[in-house]
Parts: C-alpha cells; structure tokens; sequence
C-alpha cells in the first residue's frame, strides 16, 4: 500500500485518481496516449438502457476557464457495451472499472445496472441522477431527494457492487439530497456534475449549443465543486468522490482537504489527453511540499 | 497521435484575413492529406483544431482565418513563439480511390487541406484538377501554389471579381474520375448535388477534446453515427447523411 | 436617446451599464479615477438597517477567472448611509443612483427601504434577498419563493420607486423565484449574486476565508449568469438586469441578447477601477462588428 | 491613484526566494514610504499588492519574496517586459512624527518599505536606527543598503546564524524617540508590547481591489472600521485593536 492508495468503498485504489465519465471514452481511446493502468480506476462513458445518439451539434461551447457540453448521453446502449465496448476496455485496463449509468425512469437505472452488476470488471456502479425524470415532469431526478432515493433503493435492490451516486450541483441543498442518497443505501457520493450554462453567439444571435444549454465545467467551477464536497462530506458518513475542474495534483489535495476519498478529473482530460498521469506523476512532489505522508491521512483535514 | 511542441518559423498574412503559420518540430504523427492539429493557446480553454495544408520533413504549414478571438491572437504571434499541437488528428483523405484524373473542390478556408492532397496525388502520377472558391478577388490564396504542382486550376468568386464569377458548382469540369471536397456545409451540400461521381468530404464541427473522447461532434451516416474528429473529418459521398 | 440608451423601470438611462452593489462603493472611490457621470447608474453599497462590520478577515480568496468574498455587509446602517455616504454621492454623480437594500427580517427591509425612498436622488431600490433569513431558521430569503414575495410586498407598501429584486443563483428552480417576486409587485430582477463557493489553503489546511465559504463571482460565473438570465427573461414580464462575470462590452451584449435590460458589472471593477468606463467606451465598437444599430433592439434577441 | 505601465529593467534573486524588480515608467502617483503598488500578472484573477520599496525619478524598485504561484511567475519575468500597475496605493508613513532619533524594525519581506522610509528619514536629517529581522542567513538583503544611507544597523536571525540570535524585539536599542515598523503580524504584537514609545505600524491583509472598494481588508481600531489598502496599510499605535 503505497502512500498515493486510498480505499473507495472497500476497494483499494494505487491512487485517488479517476478521470471522469463522459470524459475518457471506454478507455481504449486514452491507452493510444500513455498506458491508462497508472490510473486509480475510471469511470467509464454514461450507459442507458437504449442506445441513444444524443442531441444535435453544435454540443460544444467554449467558456473562461471551462466549456459547455451538451452531448446528451450518447451511448450505445447496456447490451452494445457489454458485448462490444467492455471487451476492448479490458484489452486495456486491468483494475476494477466504475460504470456510471443514467436513465430516465426508475427502472431504466435498475435494468441497466442488473446487466452491468454481471460484468466482473466493474468495481463500482456510479448512478448519475442529473437526467431529466420523465415519469417525475421532466425535472432531474438529482435534484429531488425522493426521487434520488427511489433510485438508489431500486439499484441497491439489483447489485451488491458499491453504488455511487452522482449528484448535480445544480440545486439549493445538496446536503438534503446526498442525505435522502445516503438514507436509501448509497455506498458513496460523487459530485459535483456539471453546472447548467448557456452561451450565445453573437454573430447569429442563436445559442452556441443546438440544446440551448448545456453542462458548464472546467477550471471555473472548481470552488463550487469544492463548496459542496466540503457540505457533503461533512454531513454524511459513506465517502465522498470529488470533481469538478480538478486539473492539477494541487486541486487534488484540496479537494480530498475539502473531504473527497478520491478524485474525478473531467474536463481537463479533453484539453490535455495526458492530464490524469501528469496529475498522478506530480502528486508524490507536491504531497512533499505540503509535508503529506500519505493521502488516506489528509481526507476531510480540512481545520 | 502525439502532443508536440511546435515553433513558429513564419506567420504571415497572405490574403484578407487569411494567414500561413509555418511551424518546426516533430510531425511525424502527420500520415495522410485532410489530417489536423489541435493546438493550445494562452487564454484560450479549448484547443484550436486547424488542417495541415503542407508537411514537408519537420515542417508544418498551416492556413487560418483570423475570425474569432482564438485565431486573432494566433494571427499576432511571431516567429520563434512554441505552440502545444496534438498532432496527427483525424482520418485523412484516402488516395487509393482517387481514379486517373481526380478534381479538388476547396471553398475558403477549405482549400488549405487539398493542397497536401494534390501534391500527393501529383507524386502518385495522377492529372490533377482543382476548382477553388472564395467571396472575392482580396480572398484568393494559393491558385498558383496548386499550379505549381502541375494541377489545371480555376478560381471562382461569389461576386465575379476574380475567376468565374459564383461558386465551385458553376465551374465543374466536364469529365473528372472522382472528387475530393472541403470547404463551408452549403458548399458540400452543393457539390453533394452537383456531382456525378463519387468522393470524398471534409467537415467541420466544434469539438471538444479532437481525438475522439467527449463525442461533442457525432454525426449520423449511412454505416452509423460518427466522430468527425477521429472517424472523420473525412466522410465518403455514400455514407454522408444529411441532417435537415 | 442615444445608441447606447435604455429604459430601466421608466427610467431612461444613457446606456445600460450599472456597476454593481459591493464593487463600486459609494461612487466617489471611483470619481479619483474617471468622472462617473459616464455610468448608465450605478447600485451602491448593499445598506442595512443597522450598522454593520460584517465578517472577520480574511474576506477575499482568489480562484481560475475569479474571485471569492465574504465582505459579510459592512455599512454604516441606513442612516448614516443618509446622512454622510450620499452627500459625498451626490457631489460626484448627477443622475438617479441604484439603492440596494439587504435586511435579516422582513421588516429591516420595510424600514431601511422606507427611509431611502425619501431620497431624491435614489431612482432604484435593488432589493438583495440573498442574505440569511434570522426568522426563518437562517435560509436566504432569496431561496424560498414566499420568503421572497414577503420581502417584495412588504418593500413595494413603503415605497413608490421602482423594486428590483436582485436573486441568488443558489437555487433549484430561479424561475420560481423570480415569478413569485413578480407576482408580488416587483417591477423588475436583477440576477446573479454570487455563487457560494469555497477554497482551502494547503499549507495551513484552513479555508482561505475566514467565514468558510464565500460568493463566488468573476469571468468564471459568466456562462451560470447568461443562463439564468435568458430563463428568468423568458419567464416574466418586467425587465431583467442582467449580472455576474460581465467584463468586456461583447459580455454586455450577449447578455443582453440573452434577455437582460440592463448589465451590472461588478468584479471587474475592483480588478481594473476603469473596467465601467472601458466597456462603455467599447460598445459602440462591438455594436457596429454586430451591426447593432440601438442596443434596445437586441434585448431578448436571442433566436 | 492611477493605471501605469511598467517595463521591467531589472529582475534579480537577492537572498534566498527573495527578488528585486526594478520598473520603468510613470511612477509619480506614490507620494510617501509604506505606500504599494497593485501589479496584474497575466493569468491571475487579482493583482498582487507589492510594497514600495525605492522609487526614484521613473524607477520603481520593488522587493518580494517568491511564496505563491504568482510570486513565483513574477521571478520568472525578464527586462523589457511590461506589467500594468494600480500605483500611488494606500497612506503610506507620516514622517511628521518621527522626532530627531526614529526607530526602524523590520521583518522579512517588511523590510522594503522601510528603506524608502529610511532615505527620507536621512533627507530630513534625521538620526535613523534600523533593527532587521531574519529567519536566517540566506535570507537577509538590504542590511548593507540601509547602512550606505548612514543609519545604524543591527540584524537580528532566529537561528543566530548571523547577528543577535532571536527576534527584533530582542534587540532594542536603549533609547528611541519613535519607531516605525513592518512584518508578518506576530512581529508587529511582539513590537507593539516591547515598545516604550509611539510609532506606526505597517499591516498586511487579504485585497480584493487595493483602492478602497471592496471592504475585503477592513479592520476595526479605536477610531473606527478603516480599510488596510486605504486607510492603511499604516495604522499609529494609538489606534490599533488587536483581534483575538
């Protein structure tokens, strides 16, 4: 056990880094830049029930130190990425992997993540409930603690794999929420997703992105980020995964102060393919500087 | 695929708006015409994809457009600047269905990638026809470049000032075995329609990361959905689907 | 009327930039470095009932394109205010000037707006419901849509001038927020304050400000406001100012596009002293790249 | 008050993390010692305030010490290139008070701005004691400097590696008929109980704006909330409150 390695609901990571879902592909796409082992686990690409090609382009829009994306869950569908996608993931990678699941009704979440609690290389099952809930008027799941827990409750109820749920931060209490998460068996917490953000082009007068809007990340957000993880970890027992604009070993180490077990990188895997190994490289030297021993003793140290 | 650091050997403005960058480092990743590079600048979160016009040992050329605050700045860099590039981006143009005598279509900024193409196609022995369009005569860049290679080149501008006057539609040879194309959507659209043979397209789309991660630039074909960063930019005419 | 004018609540206004509460003191900081009769207006110092220090420091961190503060309200209390601080106002700018309020109670609002609204020189109460609510277990008043209207009636009984509501974006639903505010005789919106947000020093592993967390506000908030603008100006019926990360003459517009009436600026003040000015000075550059012939023409432009 | 640019002519390491930088420009805004100037570092959201410490015709010397991430890219810049400047910041010392024989104790980086301070004391023809605190011997500068300008110098480490072992206040000189001071914030309490007479005290604090805008600095004294980088960041001894 060495001094990078953190223990994520009874699974013990080399290191507290994760790049983030929807930023990493099924992996294959970043072992083309370095070996992708050298990375506590990932969390793969937001899997449905259905396959679903998303929302229409321009997806993309560029902020200060961030972007929108409103790539709308693009995915081949549970069944396509266990038979064609997790294959080529474990020609790659050979540490247990979070599959991170979306959907739009309460048994969308359960069906999917029945068919994936099968798969042995899927350490973690990582529930974003930042979709809108169809059956619930449209409104995300993420943001009504009720509804986040019925979806906890019928995960819980398919898996014995540890079940994280990841919250958006687009509310007024996400202690309320990760609480309800909490109450209704969730093994940890991830947060935070993305911001909703807007950005218009002035050339055309039309948004930039065809949705209209979309999840804003990057850099910008990393104090919200670290507000809520601080609130979170704070009121809850089970742990914490923080993100959110983490882009450097310094981010890292205040987001685990803040109370993060581990740390999602998102965004900055996108501007830089070889971001979350820079990250792992730096982070004996800068856990130097700051005089950390090991990791595991600076989550929630914050004075 | 590789991120290089790239210097800035020449930058100058050689048409309105439209500037070369010429760029030293290691290319090596740079293996077919209608391949891009994703480069980092200051201040700037995301990345700016632009297509190799030319590569030639550790020499990179490329041609912009000064139309947003991304490429204004490129446009005020100096030789000797060094430049992050994720380099060797994309599919690329495929030659092996070029046929004998193969027509390039370039609008705009859209001419810059076929030049690379030509050449290689004039290495392959092909007789290499080329239709090049822009708005105006203060627009035109590389006309003769492309005649330099050997390649029969007609200009035309949307207003007449220069060439034929209307688009690359107006000025399609009578016979020609196959087509390569790059340039704005209508202008692909047109030639979609216009044409009688088969070819090739380059598309444009904002991206995300360039190398096939976010899917911030799917679109749908014929044979799927596809990433225009790394299944494309380059699609065949028989699989394009048009959205709309 | 020039290019640049627009109408604020009935109100003309040389063109639509108002430095925002917090960022621009009482004007006459700023009159040491240019005239401010150039300001469409400006919102001054957020005012309370009684005097107050506000919070221990530090007060101020540093973020990626921005800026965290709990300045806590520090003012003299609504009568001094009167007394000493407009005096000074009233020497330096001639046009109506913005009051903006802040209260703990329901009635700290009635009582501080009713004193202002005996002051000729105030053409605007900016009504900040964003601080903690004592009577109400300590949520912003800004997070509850009753808590909200509450304010709002109780404002518009004691004064004839026009009410803007200025909101949190700390919240799930602003859209609600903003139409119970509506509903209860508001006469327009201003949005957004800042975002609560927090950063941890790694060599003391305290929060960097002394408080904890922070508002969150600068470049890096831009994309948040542009969104919340564009669903409160789609929402209601009175005018919408629009705020938050606003830092070149193209944001002003954009925003603008997005739905707002009239733009604050506010960090960027305290980063460049001349930033107003400077964007003042900018727009009928960019209004004529964008062939913008009056800015009023733009307003909820967005296609 | 005033936004000035500034060239860099000089940037060098002078004692351990510690650099002078050496400006060139419309320096005429700073008006009395212990006033700072505001530098906007390309890629930090808010100015560093940087403490005066000469300033002569157009020359700006400035002393800091490398700590943050914007210190240290500031000891990475070079002659000839140019920061803006929020200059003439803050109060700066009354000299009206200082008596024949004033004291001067700094600590660290509180150091500079009692050079400033010291030249004018000597212009005034006043008989200038200085007593300079260090942590250790590669971190002293400017003890030389102070002592060209004829005052009497005594250095102080907390190591003993060069000079009185200890702290400032550890070596006092007999008599003084006023003192100046400026350093981290212990210092200043540690001064503040060992001194006999008055004097002015030079405070640090957290800025948002460095002009009196904000109210991110304020702090309470016994004639009321003044802000640091304003009112301040020189307070007279009469009127300080310690917190806590």
């Amino acid at each position: 056990m060495g001094r990078l390695s953190v223990n994520l609901c009874g699974i013990e990571l080399d290191n507290p880094v994760i790049p983030a879902s929807g930023t990493f592909g099924y992996g294959y796409e970043f072992a083309a830049f370095y070996d992708i082992n050298c990375l506590g686990t990932f969390s793969f690409k937001g899997t449905t029930k259905d396959p679903r090609f998303g929302n229409p382009t321009p997806r993309i829009a560029e902020c200060t130190a961030g972007m929108i994306n409103a790539v709308g869950l693009q995915n081949p569908g549970v069944d396509k990425v266990i038979a064609e996608e997790l294959p080529k993931l474990q020609a790659v990678f050979h540490k247990p992997v979070m599959a991170n699941v979306s959907g739009f009704a309460v048994e969308d979440y359960a069906e999917t993540c029945a068919k994936l609690d099968k798969q042995p290389l899927v350490g973690w099952l990582e529930v974003n409930v930042s979709c809108p809930n169809v059956h619930g008027g449209g409104m995300s799941f993420g943001v009504q603690p009720d509804a986040a827990a019925q979806v906890v409750r019928a995960v819980k109820a398919v898996t014995a794999k540890p079940v994280i749920v990841k919250l958006s931060p687009n509310v007024t209490d996400i202690v309320a929420i990760a609480k309800a998460c909490e109450d209704a068996g969730a093994d940890g917490i991830s947060l935070i997703n993305t911001l909703l953000g807007m950005r218009i082009d002035l050339k055309t007068r039309k948004p930039v992105i065809a949705n209209t809007m979309g999840g804003f990340s990057g850099p910008a957000v990393f104090p919200v980020a670290v507000r809520m993880v601080y609130q979170v970890a704070h009121a809850v027992e089970i742990p914490v995964v923080g993100m959110g604009g983490v882009s450097s070993a310094e981010d890292v180490i205040e987001m685990m102060l803040a109370g993060a077990t581990a740390v999602e990188v998102g965004t900055a895997n996108l501007i830089d393919p070889y971001a979350s190994k820079k990250i792992i490289d730096d982070l004996p030297r800068v856990m130097d500087t700051y005089r950390i021993e090991n990791l595991t003793d600076i989550i929630k140290g914050v004075r | 695929m590789k991120d290089v650091l790239l210097t800035i050997t020449e930058n100058k403005n050689i048409a309105k708006d439209v500037f070369r960058m010429v760029l030293a480092g290691d290319v090596s990743e740079i293996t077919a015409p209608g391949q891009f590079v994703n480069l980092k600048l200051n201040g700037f979160y995301l990345r700016r994809p632009i297509s190799v016009c030319d590569v030639n040992g550790d020499r990179l050329t490329l041609i912009y457009k000064a139309v947003g605050h991304g490429t204004e700045a490129m446009a005020q860099m100096t030789p000797g600047k060094t430049l992050w590039a994720l380099s060797g981006l994309g599919n690329g143009y495929d030659l092996s269905t070029a046929g004998d005598a193969p027509l390039l279509l370039g609008g705009g900024v859209g001419v810059p990638p076929l030049y690379l193409l030509a050449k290689r196609l004039r290495d392959a022995g092909k007789t290499v026809t080329a239709v090049l369009g822009f708005n105006t005569k203060d627009e035109i860049f590389f006309a003769e470049e492309f005649r330099a290679l050997g390649a029969d080149v007609t200009v035309t501008t949307a207003d007449g000032s220069c060439g034929v006057k209307g688009f690359v539609t107006d000025a399609l040879p009578e016979t020609y075995d196959y087509f390569y194309c790059c340039g704005p959507q209508p202008m692909l659209k047109a030639v979609f329609r216009a044409t009688a043979t088969s070819g090739q397209f380059s598309f444009e789309e904002r991206m995300g990361c360039g190398f096939g991660a976010c899917m911030g630039c799917s679109c749908k074909t014929v044979t799927g959905y596809k990433r225009i960063c790394k299944d494309g930019p380059v699609l065949k005419k028989e699989e394009i689907l048009w959205e709309d």
